[in-house]
């Protein structure tokens, strides 16, 4: 697979400009340099404040090393993170809340998206109680806004870049095939957002190449995960055998979009993209194992920019409206920076860049 | 929170009052008590480890307070397992009771009673179609709830279209899990008083006891003038209610409902309500020791949760507490093997 | 006074098999009536009508006091109609506790919102004194040892039953010893007084012959009789039964005893209720072991066996030794021991599996061929099984369950007997066995022991054992107090050393 | 579940049909045929609704082999079902046995065959403890192992760090899926040779007569001579071997390991096996039955697949038919109740 877009452009039907798609993808691919999200403040203010932080789904990589870097991060600020491990049940987010507010705590995070329309009362509770709560890593950039009068018991948000993901999924799909996508994107809409992020892909097509790429998009619970996804795919490519991307909307999904592939005899002609910068699946591009592109972020960046919001929250400070972390497009030209194997957190540059650039905003330096 | 006295003696399974040994009688009374001492020890346990955080009345409280939906599952399990039946559909009704409250509350302004009702109405449909399904049919009741729990899933999906809904009347969320007694959530007393109905049902009605007929012997019962289709039937439209309530309960406790979340509860309701057959009255499904093994669970979980351990170390206590909670009640009862009716 | 009872042309088909056909039956007030017949000709199945549990087919009627009643009967209505019963296999839960099952009836149809246990259990104190038996409330049933679950049974039957009403008695006696089958008699006939009618299913013509007034005979379910009791012989009725006269032949062989070698020795046996037991069960004998139920007899078999666990003792069947601490029922069917429990349903037969299923339980691996199992052959050597021991029906692929009790106690003799002990030990093997069946059991045993076999037979029905030992030892207090050999065994001898108190040492010596 | 307690009762209850009329013969014909039958219907019905897209070779090419790991699992459940028991924790063993897999080659660089064995030795240590616990304490299957499979979970997430790993040997995945004969993976080839192997010996092994005769009567069988103990044991080691198997062919299929999704694939599991007891030898478990339960249901998916519904009719087509496929069987057999071993 040619990064190059025009090559495949003969075999597959008119030629396409992908200029502007590998131009988003070039961009997408360096190295991103730390912004400041605002203003800088004194963080001595919040020194001795503890906050609660409850994570997704304290079993899976993502929230382990946010939640890690988070308490990193507070360790410097002098802010105490307590995490409230658990399982991803919404009885667990509950008593974590709960907990929060009976260790009085000074702010509760509800870390990497434990979805608050299921934690009303709680939340209520705890704006009662006068402790902030901060929702992290759920609401596209986008979106935040309605989320803040969809969810008015949330002090701050920590935005993300999910749509703009989808954008790069479906700019990098563009670019690799020569303007000719025929994918099938696998959504889970259970989760707030997936739809947009598939939304996003497909308005990509339809602005990039209208005329050559198209997707279909289908949903599928993640808990059904395990015994539809390969099936469905499978079926999928016997019935439109010119699908040649296969894109899941979350890349923990990946494993059963290989099966399915395999399974249908398409390692050939099908590729994968996705979204998340899991370590197993960036390992596959380096294994030129059906997937060409990941878009990932910045796990430890993610932690810090979480706990640039609280402290702003503890310090009395106001919100920023984005924390404006990066993502970054790996493909076989650069995911080996990510380490061999990949470690999940690297590849991203020198940590120390953006530690660096916290600790000034924060006035520890 | 134990039964009276002559409750215990009445139903006792084992050799209660034996009058020739008393040493059976020492070893039956370790084993009636051994959860809630293993429970007492894991409270002083993590008290000792973690006393400034642990030992707080808001911690119980919080404990107390969110296991309710848990526990109200598991007693919806233990009726038809009295009756010698299982419902593994329990989970597909409390999500899509939760999921019709919120719905037909939210999106489409029914008051919350009518909602609720209308949930109480739904589980009692699927009650009795698995029951007829059951008995009409002669299936197990594993595969007819199994098929119904999937079929319930794909309902919950397609009147919810995927989605979480939030947003549900203040009403329900105030009477659930905002009020407070004792500081402690009105849905703990809610779960606590469907104990006592259940214990009450079970020990001191006609039909209680039919169901446990039916579950130990069912030509007996039959011979006995039992009409056991009826009471199995009967069993499964008491488990589906009770999932139903366990629904309202955690749409009340979330102010919201989602299309999946129940089924992650069905194996912990399983693990509860063997572990409470273990206690209280050994050998029998009986709701006093169901609640007791489910605070014992969530106190061992919520500790470690506290002292902010690895995921894997609460899965580790999970899995490792069951089995050595029941081999050791099972130590004090002579190994006799539990009949789970 | 009406007749509390009156069936006519009742039937009742299971798949193909004719169970019950145009049966009449009449039971008179105050009357204890007897319903006789062959293993499997239908007197359960027409008791389980009556109790609600099968439908019978269209056609019969019933008539209750001279009311008419109809058909099928509603699972409970006997109760309204007066009727009570005493089921073949008791209807009792062993899970449960006694108090729970003395009440069985009374929760399975009233309602009750607020049962009071106290009172309860005061009133089943003072129902278990009234008749004599103690038992503790609390105690599980399956604790409780087979003649106490009889009599459990038994009291809750006869407690509640009404004047004028029916009781119904379906092999009650098999699991009593003598005193308290005379027990259950005066009560039955007291019910009786009060115009109760009674009916009373017992391959014991003895029994028969002592307590009813009339009988019915069922053959292949037909009527095939009726009559006054004691207008009939004891030769006529067992006529009616079997449907020939049957030959009354000695069973007892005249072999020297002395002279044949020991199968087995067992010596210092204890566990259980046997409180020191050494035995010598020689080739070619049939050696009975009796006593009164309680006195360690029955549980002797089962501590060979390995089956219940011994204290002390070893049992040597040919140059092995085995410590009876560590005995175990695989070693011991290794050994030559084979064991036929009285506990059917629960230990003797899997009722769900069909017959082939049972009868090849241990012979399976010598059907092995290559890495086959030849299920034909099976099928055709378990065939010619059946027929060697009359089993009806003799379709190997049927489950055991679809046969009458006597039937699967035959297949379990088969199921042994394949096996070829050394010795082998059978529990009350008659007990519910129709009286040509127990001819042909008897038959096979003795022609077992012609070929070497040493037999030994736990029972608590003397004249059997009168009938078919060679030798007998009598238990009491878990001590083996008295032998009797070849013509000293008599029915009576037998009886009076059971109960007999005085010194045993004195018995030895007779 | 007490099965010799069961066993009992429906001794009297059943009115069993004679084989001796020809008319019962039919029934059971019928019977024994009714799934695959139905399985046939539903090929045709997907033929005409969608000749061109269902009828191809390809799709019933990728259907039989991509339930491979489905129906092993299923197979490691019905031996202990055949003995009596429940196996809860084949998912947890599942979702190790293929971790350990990717951990010791991906990580470790074992050779695939070592780590095979690990798995396959960590899956015979898991069946001993389960079953040596379940006999020494005299505790329910059931609930051994509920409390292994979390445990097992516990044990997954540390080995692997809660993360997925991915980059298996291409030798295993070569010779899983990527190979073929007649255009099916290997792993279907596999899996229904293990369905020959179970078949053969549960019927024509004195073994596999033993597990029937332990499932059916305990005490029975232990006063014939069977050690019900060790053959309950064995089951359940052997039902964790066969899920080890299961999780070296997920392994194999999927190139990795994830530490979870193994659990989602029990509710399917038991549904299969309790549809197959329905077909072939109606009453008992056996794996021809199993495999056609498996893809009768994979069948039906694929085909409303392929038709582009969504997710949740799938959902509705699972639970329905699984309702519909036994009850249509049951009816076929006279409700004759399915005895569960
Ligand atoms: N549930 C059943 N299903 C099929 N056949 C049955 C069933 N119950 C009884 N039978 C058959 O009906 C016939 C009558 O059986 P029944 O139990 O009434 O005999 P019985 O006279 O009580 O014999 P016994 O003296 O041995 O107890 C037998 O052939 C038996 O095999
Ligand atoms: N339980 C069963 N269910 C279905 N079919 C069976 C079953 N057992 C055997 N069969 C079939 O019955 C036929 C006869 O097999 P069987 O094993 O009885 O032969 P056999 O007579 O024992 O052979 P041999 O005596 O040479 O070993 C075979 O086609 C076999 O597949
Ligand atoms: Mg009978
Ligand atoms: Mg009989």
């Amino acid at each position: 697979a040619s990064p190059n877009g025009a090559a495949a452009a003969t075999a597959s039907g008119p030629a396409v400009d992908t200029s502007a798609a590998k131009a988003e993808i070039d961009k997408a691919k360096a190295l991103a340099t730390f912004t400041a999200p605002g203003p800088a403040f004194d963080v001595s203010k919040a020194q001795g404040k503890t906050i609660v932080n409850v994570s997704l789904n304290s079993t899976v990589p993502f929230n382990q090393i946010v939640d890690a870097a988070m308490g990193e991060a507070g360790k410097e600020a002098g802010v105490k993170v307590v995490q409230f491990t658990n399982q991803g049940q919404v009885s667990q987010w509950i008593q974590g809340v709960q907990s929060g507010i009976a260790q009085k705590a000074d702010a509760i995070v509800l870390e990497g998206s434990p979805d608050p329309k299921l934690l009303g009362p709680q939340l209520a509770a705890a704006k009662a109680a006068g402790i902030p709560v901060i929702s992290t890593h759920l609401y596209d950039e986008s979106y935040v806004e309605t989320a803040k009068k969809e969810q008015p018991n949330i002090a701050a948000f920590v935005d993300a870049h999910h749509y703009r993901a989808g954008t790069l999924m479906a700019d990098y799909a563009i670019m690799n095939s020569g303007g000719h996508v025929n994918a099938y994107f696998v959504t889970s809409n259970e989760v707030q957002p997936a739809a947009g992020i598939a939304k996003a892909f497909k308005d990509e097509l339809a602005a990039k190449c209208p005329a050559t790429c198209k997707a279909e998009i289908v949903n599928i619970p993640i808990s059904d995960w395990a015994t539809k996804v390969a099936t469905q795919v499978q079926t999928a490519l016997l019935k439109d055998p010119s699908i040649n991307y296969v894109v899941p909307v979350f890349d923990g999904m990946t494993s059963f979009l290989t099966t399915g592939i395999t399974q249908a005899g398409k390692t050939g002609s099908v590729k994968i993209v996705a979204y998340n910068g899991t370590a197993s699946v960036m390992k596959m591009i380096q294994d030129k194992n059906l997937v060409v592109a990941e878009v990932g972020e910045p796990l430890e960046w993610l932690g810090w920019a979480n706990m640039d919001q609280v402290l702003r929250v503890l310090t009395g400070t106001e919100p920023v409206a984005s924390e404006k972390t990066p993502l970054r497009v790996f493909d076989s030209t650069n995911v080996d920076e990510a380490g061999k194997p990949v470690n999940q957190k690297d590849g991203y540059g020198d940590p120390n860049q953006f530690k660096d650039g916290y600790r000034t905003l924060w006035g520890l330096k | 929170m134990s039964a009276p006295d002559d409750t215990k003696d009445s139903t006792a399974t084992k050799d209660v009052k034996n009058s020739r040994s008393s040493k059976a009688n020492r070893l039956d009374l370790v084993q009636r008590v051994a959860l809630p001492f293993a429970w007492l020890l894991l409270i002083v346990g993590f008290g000792i480890a973690n006393p400034s955080v642990f030992l707080t009345a808001a911690t119980f409280q919080t404990m107390l307070g969110s296991q309710a939906v848990l526990l109200v599952l598991t007693l919806a399990l233990i009726v038809p397992l009295t009756a010698g039946d299982y419902d593994l559909s329990v989970a597909g009704v409390l999500t899509l009771s939760a999921m019709m409250v919120a719905i037909l509350n939210v999106q489409h302004g029914w008051p919350i009673w009518a909602a609720v009702l209308a949930a109480l109405a739904m589980a009692l449909v699927v009650g009795l179609v698995n029951g007829l399904i059951m008995v009409y049919f002669g299936i197990e009741s594993l595969i007819v709830t199994l098929g119904m729990g999937t079929l319930l899933t794909g309902i919950t999906l397609w009147a919810s279209d995927s989605a979480t809904i939030s947003g549900i009347s203040q009403g329900l969320v105030e009477y659930v899990i905002v009020k407070r007694f004792a500081g402690i959530s009105l849905a703990f007393f809610y779960a606590i008083a469907l104990c006592a109905v259940l214990w009450w049902v079970l020990e001191y009605t006609s039909i209680g006891r039919r169901l446990l007929f039916v579950g130990r012997g069912r030509s007996v019962s039959k011979l006995s003038g039992v009409r056991v289709g009826r009471v199995r039937v009967g069993a499964l439209m008491g488990s589906s209610v009770l999932a139903a309530l366990a629904g309202v309960l955690y749409a009340g406790t979330s102010g919201g409902a989602d299309p999946s979340s129940g089924s992650s509860l069905l194996l912990p309701a399983f693990a509860a309500a063997f572990l409470g057959a273990t206690s209280i009255m050994p050998g029998r499904f009986n709701p006093w020791g169901t609640a007791i093994a489910v605070y014992f669970l969530v106190t061992g979980i919520t500790g470690l949760q506290l002292m902010g351990v690895q995921s894997y170390v609460q899965q580790l206590f999970y899995g490792g507490a069951l089995l050595v909670a029941v081999a050791l009640s099972q130590l004090a009862r002579g190994r006799v093997p539990l009949d789970n009716g | 006074m009406p007749d509390v009872l009156e069936i006519e042309g009742l039937a009742k088909t299971f798949g193909g098999v004719k169970a019950l056909q145009g049966v009449d039956l009449t039971v008179r007030a105050g009357e204890i009536h007897g319903l006789l017949g062959q293993n499997g000709s239908g007197k359960s199945t027409l008791i389980k009508v009556l109790a609600g549990f099968h439908q019978p087919d269209p056609g019969g009627r019933l008539r209750v006091n001279g009311q008419e009643v109809s058909l099928p009967l509603a699972p409970g209505e006997y109760k309204s109609l007066g009727m009570r019963f005493v089921h073949q296999d008791l209807g009792l839960i062993p899970s449960l506790t006694v108090l729970e099952n003395l009440f069985l009836d009374e929760l399975a149809t009233e309602a009750s919102v607020a049962i009071p246990w106290k009172q309860w259990r005061g009133r089943a104190r003072t129902l278990m004194q009234r008749y004599g038996v103690e038992l503790n409330p609390s105690k599980l049933v399956s604790d409780l040892r087979p003649v106490e679950r009889a009599l459990l049974a038994i009291v809750r039957a006869v407690a509640t039953a009404p004047s004028n009403g029916l009781l119904v008695l379906d092999e009650p006696t098999v699991f009593l010893p003598q005193d308290d089958t005379q027990m259950l008699f005066d009560v039955t006939r007291n019910v009786a007084g009060t115009g109760t009618g009674v009916l009373f299913v017992s391959h014991d013509l003895e029994e028969v012959k002592q307590l009813t007034d009339r009988f019915t005979v069922f053959r292949d379910g037909r009527v095939v009789g009726s009559g006054a009791t004691a207008d009939h012989t004891r030769e006529q009725i067992v006529r009616l039964i079997v449907g020939h006269d049957l030959e009354a032949v000695s069973h007892r062989s005249a072999a020297q005893l002395a002279a044949s070698p020991p199968a087995a020795t067992v010596t210092g046996a204890r566990g259980g209720l046997v409180a020191e037991a050494s035995l010598v069960v020689h080739r070619g004998e049939v050696l009975g072991v009796t006593g009164l139920s309680g006195s360690g007899f029955e549980d002797l078999p089962y501590l060979m066996f390995g089956a219940s666990s011994a204290e002390a003792g070893r049992i040597e069947i040919g140059s092995a030794t085995t410590e009876l601490r560590r005995q175990n029922p695989t070693k011991a069917f290794k050994q030559g021991l084979a064991l036929v429990p009285a506990d059917r349903p629960r230990d003797g037969a899997i009722l769900s599996l069909s017959v082939l299923d049972n009868v090849s339980m241990q012979t399976l691996p010598t059907y092995q061929r290559g890495p086959f199992l030849r299920r034909r052959k099976m099928q055709e050597e378990t065939r010619k099984v059946l027929s060697t021991f009359d089993v009806r029906p003799s379709d190997p692929t049927l489950p055991c369950s679809s046969l009458s009790g006597g039937n699967q106690q035959k297949v379990l003799m088969a199921k042994w007997l394949q096996t070829r002990p050394t010795v082998l030990m059978v529990h009350e093997p008659t007990q519910g066995v129709d009286v040509g069946a127990r001819e042909e059991i008897f038959s096979v045993l003795r022609s077992a022991t012609a070929e070497g076999m040493g037999v030994l037979c736990a029972s608590s029905d003397h004249e059997q054992l009168a009938l078919i030992c060679d030798r007998v030892l009598i238990f009491r207090q878990g001590l083996i107090v008295a032998e009797l050999t070849g013509d000293q065994i008599s029915k009576e001898r037998l009886s009076e050393l059971s109960y007999a108190v005085q010194d045993p040492s004195k018995d030895l010596a007779s």
